[in-house]
């Protein structure tokens, strides 16, 4: 892990392979390295220019002006390892390779690959990539953005680990557009060097990360990787979608990244063995990471269904049932509590339906009525705009009612627009789902993680 | 050490099934006993050394479909029974197929409250070494696939987990009319199957138990039958 | 179904109970209607004002100035039954019911609806409601928003009848978020008298809608429903969530509607016998009505994936396999084709990878020629936002494609916020996903219903 | 006509085996023959009329456990072997229940190549009618609950649909070393289930057809047990 800070904490960065021309990969480096404000000096190499993107050019490693913790190298891949030698003799402390053309393009590029291991290697440099799209670390004082990703990383408690680059950007521009904040992102590329493995550690001592979200479509060691899941998801929960599972996805994963092919249920087991919570798509992996990042973990998995609307929350009880859930039924203290509080007509007992014409004040009383039931582990508040109430007092009745209790709380705002998102910006907020499903599966995976953890205290 | 000398002993590419379950008593899973009598004594010696009943049987090379001809007898039910099916199975024997060199006669432990069958496997597949496959009998495996796999090393809970990972679970938990089953003795025989393969290692091939008979709670489960591919040299 | 053209296309419209208060339902209402631009009179019944946001009010229905075909009532309960004889007094020819207080509300809310409808039977009038939130009618010249719902509903071919109000909002707000287009919306509440097959008959003779999403809570008559939707499903998709299958949801069902407990197998035996495409909830739902309302039905499940990265192809094979699809195998002369039109180290058999550095050109031909494939019946393109492509010259490529081509395509947009939406605003529009695995989904429901369809045939 | 008279015939709550076979048979519905033969000339008529092997057992209210005492005997052969066990079942019958009263001996058809068993009932359930259940037989629908259903009319493509959704279809289907089952005699079946739920309405308040023993493709299906309760008038 101490070797992974010139790479995770760099100093001073530089870029090889910056090229002149807008929308490469190189160029597009130095602009977001840049425009995401790193603190420390930015240089650039490119034997042709003199000038990239607004910074200084230097033809070789070698004559860059200042000592250079990371290199991010973007230069064809024949060019590679004589960089690597550069890089080494000018004493870079670590690289990430964005080239492609390596271990996943055929016997050639496989013994590229193991020289330019090597030659990192010997001189003590840890490589990321290659074939990869980069790396990011929102911390304050380090806010370095050493990705060609197009939007903006915000900064937040989610650590990134993805295997594939096209994966990565997804995540990237999904966390972006919904107003999730990364802590890390690594885009592990083939996995030369540094690893899954060595990342999660990474993640595990990071006081800056609360969950990882990781894609795999291999395993170098799956027992290594056991050991290191395990240990880590007492600490942190893992969320992993694994790619290439069906016959299909496999043959895709294979031609894209070097690859080995390792069966689904293999990787089920061993996902559930390290206490991974390994979710079944892009979708539920941005679902679930979001609640885990912002939310407590429940007790158990009885969820409190609280709506203004019934539909909507019948729809909430079938999911929850399906998810393997028990829906809170309420003491019959609460239910008195309940009827006092809500308008006649709400229904009390299972899902408590307020209807629509309840109070914001109102409904963060019942929200708190229901949190306070011992018979609840969670909440799930879903709303449907009416005209009724101004369109945030429910969303703020349930930010309250959230701030008093130790319990997890997650919203439902039926014509939302993204699928995930949170209440308020802040660490401890409320994620707020478009769909019921979305936000009971969303539980049902934290909860599911909490009993993982219980077993195994 | 005994396991290894077993396994060094195979002479031909499978263990036979004496050889196999002798392997498995030897890491404390509980196997189905059976001896070979060569008299109405030696058969009561193994009968109630298993407690009754018992299945009693013709060995013989030379007689094939022993059941179609009546030469396998299941609940034999007290010592009388067991030397008059002793007789009556050489008896038998001597009638239908005169010629037939007669070995003795197999006495078998016989379950008679199994509440379930369950098989458990060990194979090795790159890059995950040696994994433990848990599965209903029958058609639930062959058919169904309703398996779940443990990649050692795991613990009591992970066998647990892998046990009612299974749809099959529902028919060891037990519902009206039917008794639970010994799930405690199953973990631990999952677990002393994923000693056995974490010890021999790349010794063994192949493990195959099938069937493991699950006994109502508290009753233990018993394998009765067991198959070792010894890895090539 | 002629009896429903003076609720679904009334000439003239009045609001009974229309409040002086903002924030009511009947004052919402009267806002709608008139922000809505229905073409006809709108009137306005209240005994306390001279004028209701903007329209002049009269104090009885017999003392409106002109004929009215449609009256919206919103008086308190115990006025219902004196509203209703006052409109078949004054010849009104339909009416809809938004109190609440009746079947589910008891015995004595029972007793109330069971009056309010013999009363309207006796006058020929047909009722929607009580007990639910409106109609709306998009088509030219009719224009009516006669609901409280917060967001105005855009014009477009998805026929929405909801038994419950709640849902129908979510419905209505979602749709309208998503830039979905509805033709008619039915909140069909209590259904003392207008049910579900009644405007199942509607849609089917509607040549506005193409396709009909469904919310059920109970069945009246299990085997009318069937025959009716069996038919229906020939003529135009029916696709329905099911409220109240756990025990927790219909717990929930029961307090909020008047629906009968109908166990979720039989449902399903119901929906899969009439070929109504059943799914899990409100998500499936939106993504599966705007893929059918605006591609055509693929002629089977093999599903072409085409993509500029490859992880997010992975994930889109995984998800065709566990949907049952197969991930269509191309020819080797399409496979040619795409050796020929890709940069080098694309992938070109399976799910087809371009990878990132594609031009927008290249993206439409490789799409065309998969489209060409025989072995195609549908095509998923998947397009991750790099730097090094304009950020609509994937898309635009998609449109073009899609313009060509009978078979349905679909499109994923890595880092769009909406879950689905459409790539233009026109009828044949390819739909976008957020997340490759909706976009399988919906296949999957459209190919299934295909198989459904060719078997009766 | 015949149906309804079967019906209207019942005594008890529920009609007997035999009785609920013939309501089956009246609808078409393939039922396995037995007869119960008074000599052993009319055991081997009987016997040739289903074809070989056949099963034979003890007639007698008076003798539990006939399984046990050997009185039963399955895989009867030939004409031979049918007059053989006639006389060895008195015999038998006679020296382990001496004072019993024996009616006869049942001759009953013998299916030796079901592929799978499965079950199908016909219940009430408000609103939606008589309701098709379908399943495969034993766990499957006890502890699994794998069945489906069908709320008539529905058609034969549905039929089989309702087949193919239950999980336990893999059995049906054949796989390596197992025969494909005869999926189109069990939609025929289902179809005829249904013609007889519709017909009888309300006065059929259950029907369970368990089990349907499925032969191999092309070999049909026979129904062996049935158990009908009809509506109280
Ligand atoms: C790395 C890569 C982008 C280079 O692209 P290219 O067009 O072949 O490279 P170029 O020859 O234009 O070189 C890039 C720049 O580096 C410069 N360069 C070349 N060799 C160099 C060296 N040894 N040192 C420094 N700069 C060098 C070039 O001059 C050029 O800059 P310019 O455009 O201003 O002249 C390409 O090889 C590649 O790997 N693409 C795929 C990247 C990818 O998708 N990665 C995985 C993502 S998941
Ligand atoms: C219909 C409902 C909104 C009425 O609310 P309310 O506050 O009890 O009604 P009010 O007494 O304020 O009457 C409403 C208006 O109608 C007027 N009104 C009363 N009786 C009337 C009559 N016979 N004719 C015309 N107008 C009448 C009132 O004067 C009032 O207008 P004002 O506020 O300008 O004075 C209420 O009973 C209800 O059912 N709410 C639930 C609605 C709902 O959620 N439906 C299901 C959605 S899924
Ligand atoms: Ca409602
Ligand atoms: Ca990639």
């Amino acid at each position: 892990v101490r070797s992974l800070r010139a790479l995770l904490r760099p100093r001073s960065v530089a870029v090889v392979g910056a090229s002149r021309r807008p929308r490469t990969v190189g160029h597009e480096v130095v602009r977001n390295i840049v425009a995401g404000g790193f603190p420390g000096p930015v240089h650039v190499v490119n034997p042709h220019a003199s000038e990239v993107a607004g910074v200084a050019a230097s033809p070789t490693v070698g004559d860059l002006p200042g000592p250079v913790d990371l290199a991010v190298v973007a230069v064809p891949a024949a060019a590679a390892g004589e960089v690597v030698d550069d890089c080494a003799r000018a004493g870079v402390r670590a690289i990430v390779v964005l080239t492609a053309g390596f271990a996943e393009a055929g016997a050639r590029g496989r013994a590229r690959e193991a020289e330019l291991v090597a030659r990192a290697r010997s001189a003590g440099m840890r490589i990321v990539g290659p074939n990869c799209m980069g790396i990011v670390n929102t911390a304050a004082g380090v806010a370095l953005n050493a990705t060609f990703a197009v939007a903006p990383p915000r900064a937040g408690r989610i650590g990134v680990v993805s295997q594939s680059g096209g994966l990565g950007i997804a995540l990237l521009e999904q966390a972006s557009a919904l107003g999730l904040g990364l802590s890390t992102f690594v885009s592990t590329g083939n996995k030369a060097d540094v690893s899954g493995n060595d990342l999660l550690l990474w993640a595990e001592q990071d006081p800056g990360t609360d969950v990882v979200a990781l894609y795999l479509e291999s395993f170098g060691n799956p027992r290594k990787f056991s050991r290191i899941a395990r240990r880590v998801s007492r600490a942190k929960p893992v969320v992993a979608v694994k790619g290439g599972g069906s016959g299909a996805g496999s043959r895709a994963a294979r031609s894209h990244t070097a690859a080995a092919v390792t069966s689904r249920t293999h990787v089920d087991a061993l996902f559930r063995q390290a206490g991974v919570i390994a979710v079944d798509g892009l979708g539920e992996l941005l679902d679930t990471v979001s609640l885990l990042a912002h939310q407590p973990l429940p007790a158990g998995g009885r969820l409190a269904i609280v709506g203004n609307a019934g539909g909507p929350c019948v729809l909430a009880a079938d999911a929850a049932d399906a998810a393997g859930l028990t829906v809170a039924e309420l003491t019959p203290v609460t239910q008195d509590d309940l009827r006092a509080i809500l308008p006649p007509g709400a229904a009390v007992a299972g899902p408590v339906d307020t209807i629509a014409s309840v109070s914001g004040p109102a409904f963060e009383k019942a929200l708190r009525a229901v949190l306070a039931d011992p018979g609840v582990d969670g909440l799930l508040a879903v709303v449907a705009p009416t005209p009724l109430t101004g369109p945030d007092d429910l969303p703020a009745a349930i930010r309250a009612a959230a701030g008093h209790t130790g319990k997890p709380v997650l919203a439902v705002l039926l014509g939302q627009v993204p699928r995930v998102t949170t209440l308020e910006p802040t660490d401890r907020a409320v994620c707020a789902y478009s769909v019921p499903e979305d936000a009971v599966r969303a539980f049902a995976r934290a909860a599911g993680h909490a009993t993982w953890l219980a077993r195994r205290v | 050490a005994a396991a290894r000398d077993l396994l060094a002993g195979a002479t031909g590419a499978a263990l036979n099934e004496v050889t196999s379950k002798r392997l498995l008593a030897a890491y404390g899973i509980p196997v189905a006993g059976e001896r070979i009598a060569r008299s109405a004594d030696e058969a009561v010696a193994a009968a109630s050394g298993y407690g009754y009943p018992v299945v009693m049987k013709i060995v013989s090379a030379d007689i094939a479909h022993k059941s179609d001809l009546g030469l396998v007898v299941v609940g034999v039910a007290d010592e009388a029974a067991v030397r008059a099916t002793y007789d009556h199975l050489l008896a038998a024997a001597a009638s239908a197929a005169p010629g037939a060199t007669v070995d003795g006669v197999l006495v078998a432990q016989q379950v008679t409250d199994a509440v379930a069958e369950v098989i458990l496997g060990v194979s090795h597949q790159h890059p995950f070494g040696p994994t433990i496959t848990y599965g209903l009998g029958g058609v639930f495996t062959e058919v169904f696939k309703d398996v779940s796999f443990g990649v050692p090393p795991f613990d009591a809970d992970y066998a647990r987990s892998m046990i009612e990972a299974t749809k099959g679970v529902k028919l060891l938990r037990g519902t009206r009319g039917r008794h639970a089953g010994d799930i405690d003795a199953l973990v631990d025989i999952i677990l002393r199957v994923q000693a056995l393969a974490v010890d021999l290692g790349d010794q063994v091939a192949e493990l195959d138990i099938n069937p493991i008979l699950v006994r109502p709670a508290g009753k233990g489960a018993i394998a009765v039958d067991a198959l070792v591919i010894p890895a090539k040299p």
